[in-house]
């Protein structure tokens, strides 16, 4: 059992895969100097035909990825930042993700796509702090964005594993924690969220480095506050893998709190909140006491200096105000559960 | 591979694209076709000097290259009907059609976008120390996408065992290749350090002999290569140009091609009672692959979902249930 | 005043334009010999650098567009398939619609991306079939998705008037539609939707040639049925721009209504429907009398088999079973605004 | 441009991105930035054959270029403090710093991003009967870039007057130009049909008198032209480097480089006076651009969602009022 930063984990997961599985190997720039801090020492160790340096290549080293794939390979593409994602969306999204379905079935490609290091990093600006991993969901591409370091583990084994193209976005905001991850930690599987914290009153579905925040909150409002206002109860729920989505998961934490509250950090319009904010008025209409809400980063590019960029971004205040909000509506705890039976 | 056998391959594809051009008109195959009419010695003479476990990626006008690589010419018939028994079992379609298990990694409704693929297979080749080679195959138009470029570059620094197969038709759907590209094609090709050569795409043993001699050195290590073959397509883009009116090549031009018709060039070098013979076993394969591609089931509705996840996975119908 | 085809609405507007504002100028494949008819004569009549045919070369011709209109032209940027959108996503979405944000306003972006023919189209299979508006909505990017001929001419015209980066989807299942463009026809702005036929029961949100369906369905159940059900009034909305949304005009329908399906052809997952549905759920959650209702594409490729597709697209049946089920919920009609107020 | 302006422009771009480099570390300047440093005769020398209404395309190492091409040193300085009096009103910063009225369209976050921006602008200009260029900078890794190449060829075919300037650094971050790229850089653009030059890219005169010729001759309607210029920065990839300990490349091979500073290279071809006399009225400048950023206001935070379109449209907020 160790300690250890989410970008530790990530790099113990990558090798204990290409130790345990030779089809393995790693594509993307500066991997072998290990910019990203994923793939340190990996070439030395297990030399430069696992760990391949790219041209600055995108669509290119994609596609090849998959070709390596249909031939037997498991790769593992690095991106170095997220909009490269944009670049390489056609060879994800139109070829590695429809070929099984346009072949019926002939082939997997089992490729993982990781950004380690997706979203705004303070002062990085508009073309360095995307989180694009709602539009990996819109097309239906299995879409991972772990929040702690035993998750970061776990998922990337099970990306890297899993026979259908992957995308994992790790959050540049969660790389530096650290969680214990057990010396003998296997796979998490896709699809299967997480609650972080029990609590009767409201869901709060929370992403990536944002259960941080989420947890922060909750704890926050567990406490009576400072008018005396009664104390919240938060759930927080962390769905880990954004596609497919963990909607039992959701719906037994709804169903028992009766409200929910979503905070992603993918831009508002058709953005992940968009989708479980959806599917919960449209499934779970009976089990809602108040109207779910959404707090997701604004509309908008990031401009660079710092004070806007935190404008934009979903705040812990505006998570706060939206659970209390949602709180001080309908009958609270045990007491709702009666209500909506 | 024989002149027989060579121009038996190209009468196949010749006379399996007249058929499927009648059968969409006949509204018996969904959607549109691009025909490799015209261009047979190409993918001929290419496969010619392939092996089985030689990888080949192909494009929106495929069905030539699937058919010389040796694909089941029934199962092909199936697929562009829409049957189970498909190649892809009815989810490809012409623009996707593939065998896997032959190396065939797909025909590809997007240009340019075999490239990639097919060098990460040359690479896995390598990797499981064969000296198997992909060819990749993509039009005159391909080489004004980027990927390409990308991806000469990549097999030229790890020196993989590609072969770059550019088809010159002249022409991108009505854009004329001349206007189309700066420079010339094989310089192109030339600047990223690999053999790069020109031959004539209309006589399907000089394509053999071209790409046997690439793909010879391919095996042993000798890195990429590109062969542009001078070709032509005798008939419109697609099924739907026709009644479209284009107008961007003569009648003129294409007589000048069809006098060069590689089944005519092939033909000659054979005993005309070899090629009646030939034709003849072509239209009983034809007739058998038509009669099966007929009697074959319709996929089932329910199985709208299926094949998209190797996990198991299925995905979310469009209602709630 | 002339009744004429989508496509020859498209057309229409498009050579008005050139003709009043010489900074107008097409860049796409084979534009000249006019494939996808929108272009038909206008470089024999405007010349060829007003119309120009470019090499199969998306990333650069998207970005060259941008070049240009930054020194003061107004590009229309012809996509011949939806799906080169994917490998034009970067410089669409990265570069031109955030380069104003970026340059913190010195500059204006004003380019028309057009796909004249979106959409599945019965057998064209998976990589030519993609519908990709949402992916625009999602990056804050205005994204126009015109119902029918009028509406096409007028909102082309907004789109390539406009001074920012519009992307502007015809759908290849509306191209043939007729109606009359006035011959005095102008623009038609951008975030303003249309009522195609009003109704008290049901708003049904329908975009692109889905609107044609609901106008169907709303017909048919305007009718008692044959089980001698009660007719149903549906209101048919169509917001037209996909970004920015009219959500004033939804918001208008839904307060009359009280129950709201959203018939949608992109997948399920972070759709347009997810983010209209969300954002009535959270906004409206006081005059909805039933949940709220998406009938969308699924979430998966589209195969080659015509009734594969078909399966997979959204329905007139699936459309009425929905209208009818939140019919049944909450009191009709006038009385269902009496309920909520 | 005379041997002190050039040497002048130089010592402002090194001195700058010392400052900045220093600002950086304080903290005063957020994220990270790409230093320019070592390669200043590149940028100096290019634009030295430039007019005012030439337009720029540039990189995520861009101080450098905009600094060349005139923007106000104040006015950048206080960009990257993140205050509303910065070139792009704290907008932008490093990687996106422009300013479209000297025709600098921009720093780019994507390598290669900027080269079909410039390729629309000289289009745009030789529709406006006018005989400005683009010129387009770039760096070795971007050469592998599709998007690069799709636009060399749109240049070729279309003639246009847009310079393809390539700073080989040898190093795209850890990755060396050698090891990443097949054939040579000249070549490859050679194919496109385009002059394709090569220069000492650590002596400014060299560059401004070979970018002078290619320059002239894309605006007598020679069209597209390369030149590729050997450089080196002194200094890591970015900011952040320092701590990394990436270990690509030696202290030796840097203090080999540092030889042939270009600013010694250019200081050699002046009196000391001189160039004394130019080093501390560069110091007065960078003095009085950081007082200034200092002063000026930082923005408000309500204006978070401003000059996101022309139209006046504003961004939806993240939470529903
Ligand atoms: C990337 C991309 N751009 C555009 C298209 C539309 N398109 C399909 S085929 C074609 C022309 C291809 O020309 P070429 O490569 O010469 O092949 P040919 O059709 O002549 O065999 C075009 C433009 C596409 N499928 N993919
Ligand atoms: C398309 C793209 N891929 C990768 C990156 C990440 N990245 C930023 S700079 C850089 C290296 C660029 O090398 P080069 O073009 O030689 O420029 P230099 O940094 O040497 O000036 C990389 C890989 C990026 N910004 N854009
Ligand atoms: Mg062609
Ligand atoms: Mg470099």
């Amino acid at each position: 059992m160790a300690r250890m930063r989410y970008q530790q984990a990530l790099a113990r997961a990558l090798r204990d895969e290409m130790l345990r599985d030779p089809s393995v190997f790693v594509l993307g720039e500066d991997v072998r100097a290990s910019l990203r801090g994923v793939t340190r020492g990996l070439a030395a160790e297990l030399g430069d035909q696992r760990i391949i340096d790219t041209p600055i290549s995108e669509q290119a080293f994609t596609g090849f990825a998959m070709g390596a794939a249909l031939a037997g390979h498991r790769p593992v593409v690095e991106f170095q930042i997220p909009s490269l994602l944009f670049t390489a969306y056609e060879p994800i999204v139109n070829q590695a993700a429809k070929f099984r379905l346009m072949t019926g079935g002939q082939a997997k490609v089992p490729v993982t796509y990781v950004v380690p290091g997706s979203g705004a990093r303070m002062g990085l600006a508009a073309q360095h702090s995307d989180h694009p991993y709602a539009m990996f969901a819109q097309a239906g591409v299995k879409t991972v964005v772990p929040a702690t370091a035993a998750d970061a583990y776990g998922l990337f084994v099970s990306a890297i594993r899993d026979d259908d193209p992957v995308v994992f976005f790790a959050p540049a905001a969660a790389l530096g924690g650290r969680e214990e991850v057990a010396d003998d930690a296997g796979p998490i599987p896709l699809g299967v969220g997480r609650v972080h914290r029990s609590g009767d009153d409201v869901t709060v579905v929370a992403i990536g480095h944002l259960v941080r925040d989420a947890l922060k909150v909750a704890e926050e409002l567990a406490a009576p506050d400072a008018d005396g206002g009664d104390p919240i109860s938060v759930e927080v729920f962390d769905p880990r893998t954004i596609y497919p989505f963990d909607w039992a998961g959701l719906a037994a934490s709804v169903r028992r709190t009766g409200r929910l509250v979503v905070l992603d950090d993918t831009n508002r319009s058709c953005g992940l909140a968009a989708e479980v904010v959806a599917t919960a008025a449209e499934e779970l209409a009976d089990a809602l006491v108040a109207p779910p809400r959404r707090i997701t980063r604004a509309d908008a590019p990031i401009p660079f200096a710092v004070e806007l960029e935190v404008a934009l971004l979903p705040s812990r205040a505006q998570l706060a105000d939206a659970v209390r909000s949602v709180a001080a509506i309908g009958p609270r705890g045990a007491l709702a559960q009666e209500a909506v039976r | 591979m024989s002149a027989a056998d060579l121009y038996r391959t190209m009468r196949t594809i010749r006379r399996f694209e007249e058929q499927i051009v009648t059968l969409v008109n006949a509204n018996e195959i969904a959607g549109v076709t691009h025909e490799y009419i015209g261009q047979e010695a190409v993918a001929t003479g290419v496969c010619a000097a392939l092996r089985d476990d030689d990888v080949i990626t192909s494009t929106h006008r495929g069905h030539g290259h699937v058919i010389a690589k040796g694909a089941d010419v029934p199962r092909m018939m199936a697929e562009l009907l829409g049957r189970t028994t498909g190649l892809n079992r009815a989810r490809g379609g012409s623009m996707h059609i593939a065998d896997v298990s032959l190396g065939i990694y797909g025909a590809n409704g997007i240009v340019a976008a075999g490239a990639p693929i097919a060098a990460g297979a040359a690479w896995a080749g390598l990797q499981a120390g064969s000296d198997r080679v992909a060819v990749c195959f993509f039009g005159d138009g391909a080489v004004n996408q980027g990927v390409l470029h990308e991806t000469m570059n990549m097999a030229g620094i790890w020196r993989l065992p590609v072969l770059f197969v550019c088809e010159n038709n002249g022409y991108a759907v009505s854009f004329a290749q001349e206007q189309a590209t700066a420079g010339s094609l094989v310089e192109r090709a030339a600047a990223y350090g690999m053999a790069a050569v020109r031959v004539d795409g209309m006589d399907v043993e000089a394509v053999r002999d071209a790409a046997g001699a690439l793909v010879a050195a391919a095996r042993a290590g000798g890195g990429p290569a590109f062969l542009e073959c001078e070709t032509y397509r005798f008939v419109g883009h697609h099924t739907a140009e026709a009644t479209m009116g284009l107008g961007y090549r003569s009648d003129e031009e294409i007589a000048r091609w069809r006098e060069r018709d590689p089944l005519l060039v092939e033909a000659a070098r054979l005993d005309a009672a070899a090629v009646a013979e030939i034709d003849a076993s072509v239209e009983e394969l034809l007739e058998r692959a038509l009669a099966f591609a007929r009697e074959s089931p319709r996929p089932e509705v329910s199985s709208a979902r299926d094949y998209v996840y190797a996990s198991g996975l299925v995905p979310r119908e469009g209602v709630a249930v």
